[in-house]
């Protein structure tokens, strides 16, 4: 039986029924116990399973999430969460440096099963420190893997398979979805990394698209298909890296087209290995360029009129679609 | 010695200061509740409590001086001489805002009085402040610089980078943490096994004072000292003030991490009052209707001004990314 | 009269001649004084300038990067040493969240005119945490310029051109490159930012590529015109932020092929966002998909063997242009 | 109290350690000899002169406790007990080295005797060894970690950030201070303005030390003090221990920036002679022509190993980046 959660439930839920089903498993973070999260995930974990298994931080997130990496070193499972994905910069090297690199620097005889989770994007007016999006930084670094989720369900599932994956995974969630409700199954169930998901099947144009922007571009969508005529096949990769590239290729095969929808800034980044891949693999399919709808290249505004000039916008996908589409 | 470090206030000055302080805090509550209306949006941090820190140590500058600060920056973009309407209208978004609506709250900059931004990420202002003043000191040019930080931000490894590089090269900075006990909901006991924040200048051999806030003249002449020590001799200085903030961290933070007893014991020592008290106690008690009437017009015209303020401009978001 | 110059020498100059023009110009890092540098890049300067323009640090790239910025924001222009790249992702934040970002927030009243430079990409035998190619970090970050030069007469003149420059620049050198000679110019000359240059003309294939491993697609270059008669057109882009697009696309639309070659790893990054920009704006004329050559997708391993194998070569040039013309 | 803590040491132990050190300082010579033959590559940093603070620390240790330290490993790696042929196949580089190949000098890990690692990032391993210790602690396996640094590493905002958490959390680990007086050709007096690190350890109220290196059981008296208190009480201890390296930083640095005299002045203090005329004094100087035997032997089988062994197959490249 399917309940209507939150993306903040559904997130509470993959927390507490991996930590219950492995005592490994610990979540550390600021403001996780006490105040229950900055956004509220990590609600109810203090109480239930006690001081041991819920770590307040100071701020300090390159020594904590240092510390979360040496724990998986010896075989714990933490769960980091970083307040929001803008402060994970200043734990880079610990992420790229350390977690990314010392299964290959040790050759397999240490592995790092942690999760980084937190935020990422813009949030709404939160200005140009705290609005943006780092999956780019983390998709590019072999040893890690990154995951966006789009849904609650989603969500749920692939925080679980996270915490079991024995890789350093980013797991990069959408300050502005932890309110947004959906369907999730109930009982046990995982999402396996590395494998996307068609959120809407269509045969004239694929949308590539991941995270809370997946929502623009199905809104554009519907928009297509009612004032345009043109159907949209959306497809959500939910994993960047690995990148189930070949169910974005089976799609392009089949429309000839793609669009690739994301948050953040164009230069280089997820979309632009997307479109790579696509035009490697799909060149004799293509019909046309493969086009890109993403942040405007500036450091996010704070101004409301200036951040939704920014973003992604339901008009930029639609005219990105119809010129991909030539109509 | 400084003037800073002179004889008691006049009662001039206590008007001053009193009004400065007022100021703010009417300000504060005034974008409070323009907030909940929506008028104004993202993170926005109350100062409300604390303003006797940014008060105190900005009236010991020079107006040449320099200030750099983090996202709780209203009350020092105010005490630096930044205009009330400049600040609401950034508050607002507006283009008429002291960064014409792209930095918001968290971001202002005011370059010509020498407030050199507000910051978001904890602690990541500290080497930049660090950086300023190095400037002054390779110019000569005699400035100071102020960095104010939380409690919060001393725990960040950055932070510990500046204070070496300040007291190794001997740089005009005065760094001010304002000890308001707790870092959003996590209360010093739970950040720091050292209550003491004031040691950490120990490792760097830096001269450290702490102090509390509660006479904003105090705050004046112990930060003055800082001052002084940093023009005359280019030595940095590391700041322990302890004081509140009674509202929760941001506006979307409801507080629930502390009792009301505690906010209610802290609001019967607020400086503010210790102030209006000490005026009373001048017998100029009579003139401080006339403040707040004052101050009550300067914040609804910076309100009126901010509302009647054009939106920026679209090509504002892309002109300034480069030089 | 040109001269007979090794990179170090070159960037030597640069300095030099630009602290003699600007009083504001300083050099600061690690060793970079007594030492006269890990390189020997800014051998001299101390000497000649005094500890007032040439500071040597303790080991705190954060904190320095950060005093850097500092510097810049009131109108010093501070050139910043990473003894390598690979350390300035513990100044990560310090770059990405204020040098890049201060214009922006404070509407254009303050500018960042630092330059950040130092090695980067592989040495020899370093290992994973040793070596890494940084530029995918930096180029995706509006705010930023970056800049990757090639000859000892690029790295001068490109480096005056980026401390003259009134924006953040970072400057990626090759640690393998410091004792490479080459022509440089007698006299007072810059390069300006976001100018590409042909390095080799051509009619069957463009190859873009940059830094140290642009002289591999060129030896590749001459291997694929005398083995299989395939000229290769070598677009050096020399800054990579901003990109002189159009010069690539007027080589692509000549030849109407294209590999791009760079060290690093595959996912996003600048090689990824060349293609996107050839395949969005040269589609009608490209016959084959634009190929990339680039590091295996993993952390540098230490051994020879295996750091050759994961680098590009010519053989893998060569292969891939191969393929690009469908010969 | 531990037995670290008990009397002088007897004659076993004095030649035991004595072959400890020297088996370091020989494999070393060995491996710089090689090194300019080509045979090792990248940067090799030798630890010749430190190698009484390394094994007199080790020694303190139970041989199921953690050590996590930085790039200048091989002398660690020996005491924690890997094999001096696989450590030299991996400075050659080869499939049967500690790494096969993949991680090389800088790198050196043997998770079977609990060196959890040999880092590049200056100050960047800290933290890790804070969260080694947070497992042990987790699990209450009674594990004691010890970190080793240099004294250029104390400068790394990570490293502070560790020192919080690890206090704050009372974590047992043993933070350890290699200070050889140099961070690469930056003498100490120019990275800090306090020369006395172990200061570093008050602002977070950690217990702290500081010695010299002069005598290894001296080292392992005093480190097992602290290794005792993060066994039996949690808690952590910040040691700083005064060394010094005879060579460059690493193969490449000619160290200029000292004198030849400095130099000479030092090697007449080496620790390894101090336990050397120890021995002669105990009246067992004949023993030690015997273990300058067995150990060149040991160093040669290393070379010999090392030779021989086949690069790693292509395939390790790719193998182990995801589990
Ligand atoms: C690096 C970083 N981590 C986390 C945050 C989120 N955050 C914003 S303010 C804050 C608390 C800071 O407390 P303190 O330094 O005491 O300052 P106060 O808010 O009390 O003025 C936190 C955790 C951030 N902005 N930057
Ligand atoms: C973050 C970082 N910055 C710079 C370097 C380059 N580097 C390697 S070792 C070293 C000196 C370290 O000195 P110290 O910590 O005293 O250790 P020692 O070499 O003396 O053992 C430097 C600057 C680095 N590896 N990492
Ligand atoms: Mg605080
Ligand atoms: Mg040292």
């Amino acid at each position: 039986m399917p309940r209507t959660l939150q993306v903040r439930e559904a997130l509470n839920e993959a927390l507490a029924e991996e930590m219950e089903r492995d005592e490994r498993v610990f979540v550390m973070g600021e403001e996780v116990g006490h105040y229950q999260g900055a956004y509220k995930v990590t609600r109810g974990l203090l109480e239930r399973f006690g001081p041991r298994r819920v770590w307040d931080t100071p701020i300090n997130e390159g020594g904590f999430a240092g510390i979360g990496i040496g724990a998986a070193m010896v075989g714990l499972r933490p769960v980091i969460e970083f307040m929001t994905f803008n402060f994970s910069l200043v734990a880079f090297d610990q992420i790229v440096n350390n977690a990314a690199k010392i299964r290959q620097m040790s050759a397999g005889r240490l592995s790092v099963p942690i999760v980084f989770r937190g935020g990422g994007g813009a949030a709404r007016m939160l200005a140009a420190q705290h609005s943006q999006a780092t999956e780019p930084y983390y998709a590019h670094v072999p040893g890690l893997k990154v995951v966006v989720p789009s849904t609650p369900a989603e969500y749920k599932g692939l925080l679980k398979a996270s915490i079991r994956d024995d890789n350093p995974v980013v797991f990069i969630e959408s300050e502005l979805m932890y309110g947004a409700k959906g369907e999730v199954p109930d009982g046990e169930y995982v999402i396996p990394l590395g494998v996307a998901d068609v959120k809407r099947p269509g045969t004239d144009c694929t949308v590539v698209s991941w995270g809370r922007i997946l929502h623009t571009a199905l809104e554009a969508a519907e928009v297509l298909a009612k004032e345009h005529g043109i159907e949209c096949e959306v497809v959500d990769p939910r994993t960047l890296r690995p990148l189930d590239e070949q169910a974005i290729f089976a799609s392009v095969r089949k429309t000839n087209r793609c669009v690739v929808v994301h948050e953040g800034w164009r230069y280089g980044g997820v979309g632009a290995e997307v479109v790579d891949r696509v035009q490697s693999s799909c060149f004799d399919w293509l019909d046309a360029p493969v086009e890109r709808v993403c942040n405007v290249d500036v450091p996010q505004p704070y101004a409301r009129e200036l951040e939704e000039l920014v973003l992604p916008s339901v008009e930029r996908v639609v005219d990105a679609v119809r010129r991909a589409s030539y109509r | 010695m400084s003037d800073a470090e002179a004889t008691a206030p006049t009662l001039d000055e206590m008007r001053s200061f009193y009004r400065e302080m007022l100021l703010q805090r009417r300000f504060e509550e005034a974008a409070a509740r323009v907030y909940t209306q929506g008028k104004i949006g993202g993170f926005c941090h109350l100062y409300i409590g604390q303003e006797a820190v940014g008060t105190g140590a900005i009236r010991a500058l020079r107006p040449d001086d320099y200030v750099v600060t983090a996202y709780r920056d209203h009350g020092h973009a105010l005490s630096k001489g930044s205009s009330s309407r400049a600040v609401m209208a950034e508050l607002f978004g507006r283009s008429t805002g002291t960064s014409q609506g792209l930095g918001g709250s968290m971001h202002l900059f005011d370059v010509d009085r020498g407030l050199l931004g507000g910051y978001g990420i904890v602690g990541g202002h500290v080497p930049l402040a660090a950086g300023v003043a190095f400037a002054s000191k390779y110019r000569g040019d005699g400035r100071v610089t102020l960095c104010f930080m939380g409690d919060g931000a001393v725990n960040q490894g950055v932070f510990f980078e500046a204070m070496q590089l300040a007291s190794l090269w001997s740089l005009p900075v005065v760094f001010i943490v304002e000890n308001n006990l707790y870092a959003m909901g996590t209360p010093l006991s739970m950040q720091t096994p050292v209550e003491d924040i004031s040691l950490k200048a120990v490792p760097f051999g830096m001269d450290r004072d702490r102090f509390e806030d509660r006479d904003v003249f105090e705050v004046r002449r112990r930060v003055g000292r800082a001052v002084d020590r940093a023009r005359e001799e280019g030595r940095p200085t590391f700041l322990e003030v302890l004081t509140y903030r009674y509202r929760g961290h941001s506006m979307s933070d409801p507080a629930r991490y502390r009792t009301k007893e505690e906010v209610e014991e802290r609001r019967l020592r607020d400086p503010l009052l210790f102030l209006e008290q000490r005026i009373k106690d001048a017998g100029a008690g009579g003139d401080l209707a006339a403040i707040e009437e004052s101050v009550a017009a300067e914040v609804e015209d910076a309100l009126e001004f901010a509302e009647n303020s054009p939106p920026p401009d679209p090509e504002v978001a892309t002109r300034f990314v480069y030089a």
